[in-house]
Protein backbone atom coordinates (compact mmCIF):
# COMPACT_ATOMS: atom_id res chain seq x y z
CA UNK A 1 0.00 0.00 0.00
CA UNK A 2 0.92 3.88 -0.62
CA UNK A 3 -0.16 6.95 0.53
CA UNK A 4 0.50 10.15 -1.03
CA UNK A 5 -0.93 13.67 -0.25
CA UNK A 6 -2.24 16.44 -2.66
CA UNK A 7 -2.73 19.69 -1.26
CA UNK A 8 -4.73 21.59 -3.14
CA UNK A 9 -6.12 25.43 -2.04
CA UNK A 10 -9.49 24.09 -0.36
CA UNK A 11 -8.69 20.37 -0.04
CA UNK A 12 -6.29 17.61 0.29
CA UNK A 13 -6.69 14.56 -1.53
CA UNK A 14 -5.08 11.02 -0.70
CA UNK A 15 -3.94 9.09 -3.57
CA UNK A 16 -4.07 5.01 -1.87
CA UNK A 17 -2.66 2.48 -3.92
CA UNK A 18 -2.77 -1.16 -3.22
CA UNK A 19 -4.49 -3.37 -1.19
CA UNK A 20 -5.44 -2.24 2.73
CA UNK A 21 -4.98 -5.49 4.79
CA UNK A 22 -3.93 -6.43 8.79
CA UNK A 23 -0.74 -6.27 7.06
CA UNK A 24 -1.02 -2.03 6.26
CA UNK A 25 -3.73 -0.66 8.04
CA UNK A 26 -1.81 0.19 11.20
CA UNK A 27 0.30 2.34 8.81
CA UNK A 28 -2.33 3.64 6.78
CA UNK A 29 -4.01 5.07 10.24
CA UNK A 30 -0.94 6.42 11.27
CA UNK A 31 -0.61 8.31 8.14
CA UNK A 32 -3.98 9.42 8.44
CA UNK A 33 -3.80 10.44 11.65
CA UNK A 34 -0.85 12.37 11.41
CA UNK A 35 -1.63 14.04 7.78
CA UNK A 36 -5.08 15.18 9.38
CA UNK A 37 -3.44 16.73 11.90
CA UNK A 38 -1.39 19.09 9.76
CA UNK A 39 -4.57 19.31 6.99
CA UNK A 40 -5.67 22.65 7.14
CA UNK A 41 -8.31 22.34 4.42
CA UNK A 42 -11.84 21.84 5.08
CA UNK A 43 -12.30 19.13 2.88
CA UNK A 44 -10.08 15.72 3.05
CA UNK A 45 -10.47 13.34 -0.10
CA UNK A 46 -9.43 9.95 -0.32
CA UNK A 47 -9.11 8.15 -3.95
CA UNK A 48 -9.22 4.70 -3.72
CA UNK A 49 -9.08 4.17 -7.19
CA UNK A 50 -6.32 2.18 -6.86
CA UNK A 51 -7.41 0.01 -4.11
CA UNK A 52 -9.01 -3.51 -5.42
CA UNK A 53 -9.00 -4.81 -1.67
CA UNK A 54 -9.85 -3.68 1.54
CA UNK A 55 -10.36 -5.38 4.74
CA UNK A 56 -12.27 -5.15 8.10
CA UNK A 57 -9.02 -3.82 9.85
CA UNK A 58 -8.90 -1.41 6.69
CA UNK A 59 -12.57 -0.21 7.41
CA UNK A 60 -11.39 0.18 10.80
CA UNK A 61 -8.97 2.88 10.47
CA UNK A 62 -10.98 4.30 7.75
CA UNK A 63 -13.46 4.89 10.66
CA UNK A 64 -10.29 6.17 12.67
CA UNK A 65 -10.18 9.01 10.29
CA UNK A 66 -13.29 9.55 9.82
CA UNK A 67 -13.59 10.22 13.22
CA UNK A 68 -10.24 11.92 13.48
CA UNK A 69 -11.48 14.48 10.46
CA UNK A 70 -15.44 14.80 12.28
CA UNK A 71 -12.98 15.86 15.08
CA UNK A 72 -11.49 18.38 13.28
CA UNK A 73 -14.16 20.07 11.48
CA UNK A 74 -13.46 18.46 8.26
CA UNK A 75 -15.38 16.72 5.62
CA UNK A 76 -13.95 13.40 4.45
CA UNK A 77 -15.07 12.10 1.19
CA UNK A 78 -13.92 8.67 -0.80
CA UNK A 79 -14.18 8.42 -4.30
CA UNK A 80 -13.14 5.40 -6.67
CA UNK A 81 -14.37 2.33 -4.54
CA UNK A 82 -13.62 -0.66 -6.16
CA UNK A 83 -16.82 -3.65 -6.39
CA UNK A 84 -14.41 -5.05 -2.99
CA UNK A 85 -14.26 -1.94 -1.39
CA UNK A 86 -18.04 -1.19 -1.87
CA UNK A 87 -19.07 -4.36 -0.51
CA UNK A 88 -17.14 -4.38 2.40
CA UNK A 89 -18.41 -0.72 3.35
CA UNK A 90 -21.85 -2.23 2.51
CA UNK A 91 -21.36 -5.12 5.00
CA UNK A 92 -20.50 -3.26 7.94
CA UNK A 93 -23.09 -0.58 7.37
CA UNK A 94 -20.44 2.43 7.16
CA UNK A 95 -21.05 3.13 3.44
CA UNK A 96 -24.04 5.77 4.60
CA UNK A 97 -21.74 7.01 7.48
CA UNK A 98 -19.39 8.07 5.11
CA UNK A 99 -19.75 10.46 1.62
CA UNK A 100 -19.02 8.38 -1.51
CA UNK A 101 -18.30 9.47 -4.91
CA UNK A 102 -17.72 7.46 -8.16
CA UNK A 103 -14.94 9.95 -9.00
CA UNK A 104 -12.68 12.82 -8.27
CA UNK A 105 -14.66 15.94 -10.21
CA UNK A 106 -17.74 14.89 -7.88
CA UNK A 107 -15.64 14.67 -4.93
CA UNK A 108 -14.36 18.18 -5.86
CA UNK A 109 -17.60 19.19 -7.26
CA UNK B 1 -28.01 -16.23 5.70
CA UNK B 2 -26.05 -18.63 7.85
CA UNK B 3 -26.96 -21.94 8.49
CA UNK B 4 -25.01 -22.98 11.38
CA UNK B 5 -24.32 -26.69 10.79
CA UNK B 6 -28.52 -27.35 11.45
CA UNK B 7 -29.94 -29.67 8.97
CA UNK B 8 -26.27 -30.19 7.14
CA UNK B 9 -26.61 -34.17 6.25
CA UNK B 10 -23.24 -35.81 5.95
CA UNK B 11 -21.41 -34.93 2.83
CA UNK B 12 -19.43 -36.41 0.74
CA UNK B 13 -15.65 -34.90 0.25
CA UNK B 14 -13.61 -34.91 -2.49
CA UNK B 15 -9.81 -35.41 -2.40
CA UNK B 16 -7.02 -33.41 -2.61
CA UNK B 17 -7.93 -30.36 -4.45
CA UNK B 18 -5.59 -27.28 -2.72
CA UNK B 19 -4.33 -26.76 0.55
CA UNK B 20 -2.16 -24.37 1.73
CA UNK B 21 0.25 -24.18 4.69
CA UNK B 22 1.35 -20.67 5.73
CA UNK B 23 2.91 -18.51 8.53
CA UNK B 24 1.01 -15.90 10.47
CA UNK B 25 2.58 -13.02 8.88
CA UNK B 26 -0.22 -10.73 7.92
CA UNK B 27 2.35 -10.18 4.32
CA UNK B 28 1.35 -13.20 3.63
CA UNK B 29 -2.62 -12.63 3.53
CA UNK B 30 -2.38 -11.64 0.04
CA UNK B 31 -0.64 -14.60 -1.14
CA UNK B 32 -3.87 -16.65 0.24
CA UNK B 33 -6.37 -13.78 -1.23
CA UNK B 34 -4.74 -14.67 -4.38
CA UNK B 35 -4.87 -18.40 -4.28
CA UNK B 36 -8.43 -18.42 -2.96
CA UNK B 37 -9.65 -15.88 -5.32
CA UNK B 38 -8.53 -17.89 -8.18
CA UNK B 39 -9.73 -21.55 -6.84
CA UNK B 40 -13.09 -19.98 -6.61
CA UNK B 41 -13.46 -18.59 -10.07
CA UNK B 42 -12.15 -22.02 -11.57
CA UNK B 43 -14.50 -23.94 -9.01
CA UNK B 44 -17.19 -21.82 -11.69
CA UNK B 45 -18.67 -19.03 -8.29
CA UNK B 46 -19.82 -15.71 -9.85
CA UNK B 47 -17.49 -12.91 -9.46
CA UNK B 48 -19.56 -11.37 -6.29
CA UNK B 49 -19.75 -14.54 -4.71
CA UNK B 50 -15.75 -15.26 -5.56
CA UNK B 51 -15.20 -11.62 -3.91
CA UNK B 52 -17.10 -12.72 -0.83
CA UNK B 53 -15.58 -16.13 0.21
CA UNK B 54 -12.10 -14.91 -0.18
CA UNK B 55 -12.92 -11.93 2.25
CA UNK B 56 -14.18 -14.58 4.29
CA UNK B 57 -10.69 -16.63 4.26
CA UNK B 58 -9.10 -13.18 4.38
CA UNK B 59 -10.79 -12.37 7.54
CA UNK B 60 -10.65 -15.85 8.85
CA UNK B 61 -6.90 -16.25 8.31
CA UNK B 62 -5.97 -12.59 9.80
CA UNK B 63 -8.21 -13.36 13.08
CA UNK B 64 -6.02 -16.65 13.50
CA UNK B 65 -2.97 -14.48 13.26
CA UNK B 66 -4.20 -11.84 15.87
CA UNK B 67 -6.36 -13.44 18.07
CA UNK B 68 -5.71 -17.27 17.94
CA UNK B 69 -1.82 -16.57 17.72
CA UNK B 70 -1.85 -12.92 19.54
CA UNK B 71 0.31 -12.01 16.07
CA UNK B 72 3.14 -14.08 16.32
CA UNK B 73 4.30 -14.41 12.90
CA UNK B 74 5.99 -17.51 12.69
CA UNK B 75 3.35 -19.88 13.67
CA UNK B 76 1.61 -22.33 11.47
CA UNK B 77 -1.73 -21.68 9.53
CA UNK B 78 -3.38 -24.34 7.39
CA UNK B 79 -6.08 -23.91 4.96
CA UNK B 80 -7.49 -26.88 3.37
CA UNK B 81 -9.88 -26.35 0.62
CA UNK B 82 -12.32 -29.26 -1.03
CA UNK B 83 -14.95 -29.88 -3.04
CA UNK B 84 -17.95 -31.18 -1.30
CA UNK B 85 -21.38 -32.80 -2.42
CA UNK B 86 -24.37 -33.72 -0.27
CA UNK B 87 -27.74 -33.80 0.77
CA UNK B 88 -28.81 -31.18 2.47
CA UNK B 89 -31.87 -30.13 4.42
CA UNK B 90 -33.43 -32.88 1.42
CA UNK B 91 -31.66 -30.88 -1.27
CA UNK B 92 -28.23 -32.18 -3.51
CA UNK B 93 -26.21 -29.55 -3.24
CA UNK B 94 -22.51 -29.10 -4.30
CA UNK B 95 -19.75 -26.77 -3.07
CA UNK B 96 -16.34 -25.64 -1.63
CA UNK B 97 -15.25 -26.62 1.58
CA UNK B 98 -12.48 -24.64 3.25
CA UNK B 99 -11.18 -25.49 6.45
CA UNK B 100 -8.74 -23.23 8.85
CA UNK B 101 -6.39 -25.01 11.14
CA UNK B 102 -4.06 -23.62 13.61
CA UNK B 103 -2.95 -24.33 17.29
CA UNK B 104 -3.39 -20.63 18.74
CA UNK B 105 -5.39 -19.85 21.99
CA UNK B 106 -8.65 -21.65 21.48
CA UNK B 107 -11.16 -19.77 20.28
CA UNK B 108 -14.35 -17.94 22.68
CA UNK B 109 -17.32 -19.04 22.14
CA UNK B 110 -18.85 -15.85 23.68
CA UNK B 111 -17.47 -13.87 21.03
CA UNK B 112 -19.33 -15.15 18.12
CA UNK B 113 -22.04 -13.50 19.03
CA UNK B 114 -20.53 -10.51 17.14
CA UNK B 115 -21.04 -7.07 18.20
CA UNK B 116 -24.09 -5.35 16.37
CA UNK B 117 -23.85 -3.06 14.02
CA UNK B 118 -25.70 0.06 14.83
CA UNK B 119 -22.71 1.65 16.36
CA UNK B 120 -19.70 3.02 14.38
CA UNK B 121 -16.54 2.19 15.67
CA UNK B 122 -13.66 0.90 14.40
CA UNK B 123 -12.86 -3.28 15.07
CA UNK B 124 -15.49 -5.91 15.38
CA UNK B 125 -16.15 -6.43 11.34
CA UNK B 126 -14.42 -9.52 10.45
CA UNK B 127 -17.13 -12.72 12.10
CA UNK B 128 -19.79 -10.25 10.25
CA UNK B 129 -18.41 -10.39 6.84
CA UNK B 130 -17.19 -14.46 7.52
CA UNK B 131 -20.98 -14.93 8.61
CA UNK B 132 -22.19 -12.96 5.43
CA UNK B 133 -20.49 -14.70 2.82
CA UNK B 134 -20.71 -17.97 3.70
CA UNK B 135 -23.54 -20.98 3.95
CA UNK B 136 -21.93 -22.85 6.84
CA UNK B 137 -19.52 -21.57 9.28
CA UNK B 138 -18.29 -23.56 12.68
CA UNK B 139 -15.55 -23.97 14.60
CA UNK B 140 -14.08 -26.66 17.11
CA UNK B 141 -11.70 -27.49 18.90
CA UNK B 142 -9.83 -30.78 19.76
CA UNK B 143 -6.27 -32.01 21.11
CA UNK B 144 -5.08 -28.82 21.11
CA UNK B 145 -5.88 -27.58 17.18
CA UNK B 146 -8.55 -25.04 16.49
CA UNK B 147 -10.52 -25.87 13.38
CA UNK B 148 -12.90 -23.43 11.57
CA UNK B 149 -14.90 -24.81 8.97
CA UNK B 150 -16.10 -22.64 6.06
CA UNK B 151 -18.65 -24.01 3.48
CA UNK B 152 -20.01 -21.59 0.32
CA UNK B 153 -22.60 -23.73 -1.66
CA UNK B 154 -22.78 -23.04 -5.72
CA UNK B 155 -26.24 -21.82 -5.85
CA UNK B 156 -28.84 -23.71 -8.15
CA UNK B 157 -27.98 -22.15 -11.60
CA UNK B 158 -24.22 -22.38 -10.58
CA UNK B 159 -21.80 -24.50 -12.38
CA UNK B 160 -21.05 -26.60 -9.80
CA UNK B 161 -24.27 -27.53 -9.09
CA UNK B 162 -26.17 -30.82 -10.12
CA UNK B 163 -28.93 -30.55 -12.07
CA UNK B 164 -31.25 -32.00 -9.22
CA UNK B 165 -31.13 -28.22 -8.04
CA UNK B 166 -34.12 -26.56 -5.77
CA UNK C 1 22.80 -17.39 -16.00
CA UNK C 2 22.03 -21.34 -14.19
CA UNK C 3 24.77 -22.57 -11.54
CA UNK C 4 23.69 -25.80 -11.23
CA UNK C 5 24.77 -26.47 -7.55
CA UNK C 6 28.50 -26.10 -8.21
CA UNK C 7 29.94 -23.53 -5.57
CA UNK C 8 26.58 -23.64 -3.51
CA UNK C 9 28.00 -23.99 0.16
CA UNK C 10 25.37 -24.73 2.51
CA UNK C 11 22.80 -22.61 3.02
CA UNK C 12 20.59 -22.03 6.16
CA UNK C 13 16.57 -22.19 5.87
CA UNK C 14 13.99 -19.85 7.33
CA UNK C 15 11.08 -22.25 9.05
CA UNK C 16 7.79 -21.82 7.57
CA UNK C 17 6.95 -19.45 4.88
CA UNK C 18 4.43 -21.04 2.51
CA UNK C 19 3.56 -24.25 1.28
CA UNK C 20 1.54 -25.23 -1.48
CA UNK C 21 -0.22 -29.00 -1.91
CA UNK C 22 -2.73 -29.38 -4.99
CA UNK C 23 -4.41 -31.48 -7.03
CA UNK C 24 -2.55 -32.20 -10.32
CA UNK C 25 -5.42 -30.58 -12.24
CA UNK C 26 -4.30 -28.03 -14.73
CA UNK C 27 -7.35 -25.68 -13.83
CA UNK C 28 -4.95 -25.14 -10.78
CA UNK C 29 -1.99 -23.75 -12.35
CA UNK C 30 -3.44 -20.26 -12.30
CA UNK C 31 -3.70 -20.94 -8.56
CA UNK C 32 -0.19 -21.85 -7.66
CA UNK C 33 0.96 -18.77 -10.54
CA UNK C 34 -1.44 -16.31 -8.24
CA UNK C 35 0.26 -17.54 -4.85
CA UNK C 36 3.23 -17.16 -6.31
CA UNK C 37 3.15 -13.97 -7.88
CA UNK C 38 2.40 -12.44 -4.82
CA UNK C 39 4.76 -14.48 -2.55
CA UNK C 40 7.62 -13.16 -4.49
CA UNK C 41 6.25 -9.32 -4.59
CA UNK C 42 6.02 -9.49 -0.87
CA UNK C 43 9.36 -10.85 -0.67
CA UNK C 44 11.24 -8.16 -2.08
CA UNK C 45 11.53 -9.25 -5.83
CA UNK C 46 11.57 -6.49 -8.89
CA UNK C 47 8.77 -6.59 -11.12
CA UNK C 48 10.44 -9.10 -13.80
CA UNK C 49 12.10 -11.00 -11.48
CA UNK C 50 8.50 -12.29 -9.81
CA UNK C 51 7.36 -12.95 -13.47
CA UNK C 52 10.35 -14.91 -14.29
CA UNK C 53 10.08 -16.48 -10.70
CA UNK C 54 6.24 -16.84 -11.82
CA UNK C 55 7.11 -19.09 -14.75
CA UNK C 56 9.45 -20.70 -13.88
CA UNK C 57 7.23 -22.27 -11.08
CA UNK C 58 4.20 -22.39 -13.37
CA UNK C 59 6.37 -24.19 -16.27
CA UNK C 60 7.63 -27.18 -13.47
CA UNK C 61 4.22 -27.98 -11.96
CA UNK C 62 2.72 -28.18 -15.14
CA UNK C 63 5.26 -30.60 -16.00
CA UNK C 64 5.25 -32.97 -13.58
CA UNK C 65 1.13 -32.81 -14.24
CA UNK C 66 2.18 -33.76 -17.72
CA UNK C 67 5.21 -35.64 -18.05
CA UNK C 68 5.60 -36.90 -13.82
CA UNK C 69 1.73 -38.42 -13.63
CA UNK C 70 1.24 -38.95 -17.31
CA UNK C 71 -1.66 -35.70 -16.82
CA UNK C 72 -3.97 -37.91 -14.17
CA UNK C 73 -5.27 -34.64 -12.29
CA UNK C 74 -5.90 -36.51 -9.22
CA UNK C 75 -2.75 -37.12 -7.69
CA UNK C 76 -0.74 -34.73 -5.43
CA UNK C 77 2.16 -32.18 -5.58
CA UNK C 78 4.07 -30.16 -3.02
CA UNK C 79 4.94 -26.42 -3.63
CA UNK C 80 6.87 -25.60 -0.71
CA UNK C 81 8.53 -21.94 -0.56
CA UNK C 82 11.05 -21.01 1.87
CA UNK C 83 13.44 -18.06 2.52
CA UNK C 84 17.27 -19.09 2.46
CA UNK C 85 20.44 -17.50 3.33
CA UNK C 86 23.82 -18.80 3.22
CA UNK C 87 27.37 -18.17 1.57
CA UNK C 88 27.52 -19.01 -2.20
CA UNK C 89 30.85 -18.92 -3.64
CA UNK C 90 32.08 -17.10 -0.82
CA UNK C 91 29.52 -14.11 -0.93
CA UNK C 92 26.53 -14.13 1.67
CA UNK C 93 23.26 -14.45 -0.09
CA UNK C 94 19.70 -14.57 0.46
CA UNK C 95 17.01 -15.90 -1.65
CA UNK C 96 13.85 -17.84 -2.36
CA UNK C 97 13.61 -21.42 -2.34
CA UNK C 98 11.32 -23.09 -4.07
CA UNK C 99 11.01 -27.17 -4.08
CA UNK C 100 8.75 -29.17 -5.72
CA UNK C 101 7.49 -32.91 -4.90
CA UNK C 102 5.88 -35.25 -6.61
CA UNK C 103 5.19 -39.26 -6.81
CA UNK C 104 5.27 -39.61 -10.16
CA UNK C 105 7.84 -41.43 -12.72
CA UNK C 106 10.95 -39.99 -12.27
CA UNK C 107 12.47 -37.48 -14.53
CA UNK C 108 14.92 -38.72 -16.89
CA UNK C 109 18.42 -36.89 -16.82
CA UNK C 110 18.90 -37.16 -20.08
CA UNK C 111 15.87 -34.83 -21.30
CA UNK C 112 17.78 -32.43 -19.07
CA UNK C 113 19.88 -31.29 -21.93
CA UNK C 114 17.16 -29.36 -23.22
CA UNK C 115 16.64 -28.69 -27.02
CA UNK C 116 18.30 -26.63 -29.29
CA UNK C 117 16.03 -23.47 -29.83
CA UNK C 118 17.04 -22.83 -33.64
CA UNK C 119 14.58 -24.97 -34.84
CA UNK C 120 10.66 -23.62 -35.15
CA UNK C 121 8.63 -26.04 -33.27
CA UNK C 122 6.11 -26.54 -30.81
CA UNK C 123 7.30 -27.94 -27.24
CA UNK C 124 10.26 -28.53 -25.20
CA UNK C 125 10.78 -25.09 -23.84
CA UNK C 126 10.05 -25.46 -20.11
CA UNK C 127 13.02 -26.49 -18.71
CA UNK C 128 14.66 -23.60 -20.84
CA UNK C 129 12.53 -21.27 -19.22
CA UNK C 130 13.11 -22.86 -15.72
CA UNK C 131 16.61 -22.62 -15.82
CA UNK C 132 16.80 -19.03 -17.33
CA UNK C 133 14.63 -17.51 -14.55
CA UNK C 134 16.34 -19.54 -11.31
CA UNK C 135 19.43 -19.69 -10.00
CA UNK C 136 19.76 -22.95 -9.14
CA UNK C 137 17.59 -26.06 -10.51
CA UNK C 138 18.12 -29.41 -8.73
CA UNK C 139 16.45 -32.53 -9.47
CA UNK C 140 16.32 -35.84 -7.29
CA UNK C 141 15.01 -38.85 -6.82
CA UNK C 142 14.22 -40.61 -3.54
CA UNK C 143 12.07 -42.98 -1.78
CA UNK C 144 9.66 -42.53 -4.86
CA UNK C 145 9.34 -39.00 -4.77
CA UNK C 146 10.64 -36.87 -7.17
CA UNK C 147 11.92 -33.62 -5.82
CA UNK C 148 12.81 -30.35 -8.14
CA UNK C 149 15.21 -27.58 -6.05
CA UNK C 150 15.17 -23.86 -7.37
CA UNK C 151 16.70 -21.07 -6.15
CA UNK C 152 16.59 -17.63 -6.57
CA UNK C 153 18.78 -15.32 -4.96
CA UNK C 154 18.10 -11.58 -4.34
CA UNK C 155 20.06 -9.40 -6.49
CA UNK C 156 22.55 -7.29 -5.02
CA UNK C 157 20.17 -4.00 -4.54
CA UNK C 158 17.54 -6.29 -3.85
CA UNK C 159 15.66 -5.94 -0.90
CA UNK C 160 16.23 -9.23 0.87
CA UNK C 161 19.97 -8.77 0.07
CA UNK C 162 21.89 -8.47 3.79
CA UNK C 163 24.59 -5.65 3.85
CA UNK C 164 27.46 -7.72 3.16
CA UNK C 165 26.79 -7.68 -0.43
CA UNK C 166 29.36 -8.71 -3.32
CA UNK D 1 -9.28 -17.79 -21.71
CA UNK D 2 -11.86 -16.78 -24.51
CA UNK D 3 -11.52 -16.18 -28.24
CA UNK D 4 -14.00 -14.48 -30.36
CA UNK D 5 -13.47 -14.04 -34.16
CA UNK D 6 -14.08 -10.74 -35.92
CA UNK D 7 -14.03 -10.99 -39.76
CA UNK D 8 -13.67 -8.00 -41.38
CA UNK D 9 -12.87 -7.65 -45.55
CA UNK D 10 -9.36 -8.24 -45.90
CA UNK D 11 -8.24 -9.29 -42.32
CA UNK D 12 -10.00 -11.92 -39.34
CA UNK D 13 -8.75 -10.57 -36.24
CA UNK D 14 -9.29 -13.16 -33.20
CA UNK D 15 -9.90 -11.34 -29.60
CA UNK D 16 -8.28 -13.47 -26.98
CA UNK D 17 -8.79 -13.07 -23.17
CA UNK D 18 -7.72 -14.74 -20.03
CA UNK D 19 -4.25 -16.76 -19.36
CA UNK D 20 -2.94 -19.01 -21.67
CA UNK D 21 -1.77 -22.51 -19.79
CA UNK D 22 -1.55 -25.86 -19.94
CA UNK D 23 -5.53 -25.90 -18.81
CA UNK D 24 -6.94 -24.51 -22.01
CA UNK D 25 -3.69 -24.25 -24.83
CA UNK D 26 -5.37 -27.46 -26.46
CA UNK D 27 -8.54 -25.76 -27.08
CA UNK D 28 -6.57 -22.70 -28.52
CA UNK D 29 -4.60 -24.85 -30.59
CA UNK D 30 -8.10 -26.61 -31.82
CA UNK D 31 -10.19 -23.50 -32.12
CA UNK D 32 -6.64 -21.74 -33.95
CA UNK D 33 -6.77 -24.29 -36.30
CA UNK D 34 -9.99 -24.76 -36.97
CA UNK D 35 -10.66 -21.31 -37.66
CA UNK D 36 -7.95 -20.60 -39.90
CA UNK D 37 -9.39 -23.35 -41.75
CA UNK D 38 -12.32 -21.04 -42.38
CA UNK D 39 -10.43 -18.05 -42.52
CA UNK D 40 -10.27 -16.57 -46.47
CA UNK D 41 -8.82 -13.31 -45.68
CA UNK D 42 -5.17 -12.55 -46.19
CA UNK D 43 -4.17 -11.63 -43.39
CA UNK D 44 -4.57 -13.02 -39.58
CA UNK D 45 -4.64 -11.59 -36.32
CA UNK D 46 -4.32 -12.27 -33.02
CA UNK D 47 -5.83 -9.70 -30.32
CA UNK D 48 -3.68 -10.60 -26.86
CA UNK D 49 -4.46 -7.39 -25.40
CA UNK D 50 -6.43 -9.27 -22.59
CA UNK D 51 -4.03 -11.92 -22.47
CA UNK D 52 -1.53 -11.87 -19.10
CA UNK D 53 0.09 -14.79 -19.17
CA UNK D 54 1.68 -17.04 -21.77
CA UNK D 55 3.28 -20.34 -20.91
CA UNK D 56 5.13 -22.57 -23.09
CA UNK D 57 2.09 -24.61 -24.16
CA UNK D 58 0.09 -21.56 -25.16
CA UNK D 59 3.63 -20.74 -26.56
CA UNK D 60 3.24 -23.75 -28.73
CA UNK D 61 -0.50 -23.54 -29.82
CA UNK D 62 0.77 -20.30 -31.56
CA UNK D 63 3.77 -21.40 -33.27
CA UNK D 64 0.68 -24.35 -34.57
CA UNK D 65 -1.19 -21.63 -35.61
CA UNK D 66 1.52 -19.95 -37.10
CA UNK D 67 2.20 -22.95 -39.21
CA UNK D 68 -1.04 -23.48 -40.39
CA UNK D 69 -1.28 -19.67 -41.43
CA UNK D 70 2.23 -19.85 -43.50
CA UNK D 71 1.06 -23.55 -45.33
CA UNK D 72 -2.14 -20.98 -46.27
CA UNK D 73 0.10 -18.38 -47.34
CA UNK D 74 -1.48 -16.19 -44.74
CA UNK D 75 0.34 -13.23 -42.88
CA UNK D 76 -0.04 -14.29 -39.45
CA UNK D 77 0.23 -11.29 -36.58
CA UNK D 78 0.33 -10.51 -32.94
CA UNK D 79 -0.36 -7.25 -31.60
CA UNK D 80 -1.22 -6.40 -27.42
CA UNK D 81 1.57 -8.69 -25.74
CA UNK D 82 1.69 -8.25 -21.97
CA UNK D 83 5.20 -7.53 -20.30
CA UNK D 84 5.21 -11.53 -19.49
CA UNK D 85 3.69 -12.73 -23.23
CA UNK D 86 6.67 -10.50 -24.27
CA UNK D 87 9.47 -12.46 -22.16
CA UNK D 88 8.15 -15.63 -23.25
CA UNK D 89 8.44 -14.73 -26.86
CA UNK D 90 11.87 -13.53 -26.49
CA UNK D 91 13.10 -16.35 -24.04
CA UNK D 92 11.88 -18.98 -26.60
CA UNK D 93 13.51 -16.87 -29.31
CA UNK D 94 10.33 -16.83 -31.04
CA UNK D 95 9.50 -13.01 -31.35
CA UNK D 96 11.64 -12.48 -34.69
CA UNK D 97 9.41 -15.54 -36.20
CA UNK D 98 6.29 -13.71 -35.22
CA UNK D 99 4.82 -10.56 -36.60
CA UNK D 100 4.52 -8.67 -33.76
CA UNK D 101 2.61 -5.21 -33.37
CA UNK D 102 1.83 -2.94 -30.24
CA UNK D 103 -1.77 -2.29 -30.97
CA UNK D 104 -4.28 -2.59 -33.57
CA UNK D 105 -4.08 0.36 -35.95
CA UNK D 106 -0.29 -1.10 -36.27
CA UNK D 107 -1.31 -4.42 -37.51
CA UNK D 108 -4.08 -3.26 -39.78
CA UNK D 109 -1.81 -0.87 -41.49
N1 LIG E 1 -9.52 -17.20 15.37
C1 LIG E 1 -9.87 -16.64 16.55
N2 LIG E 1 -9.33 -17.11 17.68
C2 LIG E 1 -9.66 -16.55 18.87
N3 LIG E 1 -10.54 -15.54 19.00
C3 LIG E 1 -11.12 -15.02 17.90
C4 LIG E 1 -10.80 -15.55 16.60
N4 LIG E 1 -11.54 -14.86 15.69
C5 LIG E 1 -12.25 -13.96 16.37
N5 LIG E 1 -12.02 -14.04 17.70
C6 LIG E 1 -12.66 -13.22 18.77
O1 LIG E 1 -13.87 -12.66 18.24
C7 LIG E 1 -13.82 -11.22 18.29
C8 LIG E 1 -14.55 -10.61 17.08
O2 LIG E 1 -13.80 -10.88 15.90
P1 LIG E 1 -13.99 -9.99 14.62
O3 LIG E 1 -15.45 -9.87 14.32
O4 LIG E 1 -13.17 -10.58 13.54
O5 LIG E 1 -13.49 -8.54 15.01
P2 LIG E 1 -12.06 -8.02 15.50
O6 LIG E 1 -11.06 -9.05 15.05
O7 LIG E 1 -11.91 -6.70 14.81
O8 LIG E 1 -12.15 -7.91 16.97
C9 LIG E 1 -12.35 -10.88 18.37
O9 LIG E 1 -12.11 -9.62 18.95
C10 LIG E 1 -11.79 -12.05 19.18
O10 LIG E 1 -12.01 -11.83 20.55
N1 LIG F 1 8.68 -33.28 -14.05
C1 LIG F 1 9.10 -34.08 -15.05
N2 LIG F 1 9.05 -35.42 -14.90
C2 LIG F 1 9.45 -36.22 -15.91
N3 LIG F 1 9.92 -35.77 -17.09
C3 LIG F 1 10.01 -34.45 -17.29
C4 LIG F 1 9.59 -33.54 -16.29
N4 LIG F 1 9.80 -32.28 -16.77
C5 LIG F 1 10.31 -32.41 -18.02
N5 LIG F 1 10.45 -33.71 -18.35
C6 LIG F 1 11.01 -34.24 -19.61
O1 LIG F 1 11.78 -33.20 -20.20
C7 LIG F 1 11.26 -32.89 -21.52
C8 LIG F 1 11.41 -31.39 -21.83
O2 LIG F 1 10.56 -30.65 -20.98
P1 LIG F 1 10.11 -29.18 -21.38
O3 LIG F 1 11.32 -28.40 -21.74
O4 LIG F 1 9.30 -28.63 -20.25
O5 LIG F 1 9.25 -29.32 -22.69
P2 LIG F 1 7.88 -30.12 -22.99
O6 LIG F 1 7.22 -30.34 -21.66
O7 LIG F 1 7.11 -29.20 -23.89
O8 LIG F 1 8.29 -31.39 -23.65
C9 LIG F 1 9.83 -33.36 -21.49
O9 LIG F 1 9.32 -33.66 -22.77
C10 LIG F 1 9.93 -34.60 -20.59
O10 LIG F 1 10.37 -35.73 -21.34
Amino acid sequence: MQIAARRLDQVTIFDITGHIDLANSPELRKVLLKELKETKTPRVILNLTGVRYIDSSGVASLVEGLKAARDQGLRFILYGLSPSAREVLQLSRLIKIFEVFDNEQQALA
Amino acid sequence: MLAESQGVERLHTSGLLLDLTLASDPQLLCVVRAAIERLTEVSGFSPPECRSITRAVDEAVANVMRHAYGSSPDKRIDVSCKRIAGMVNGIQREGLEIELLDQGVPFDQKKLTARSLDEVKPGGLGLHFIRDSMDVMEHSHKDGVNRLRLVKYFSAEGKGQTSQGE
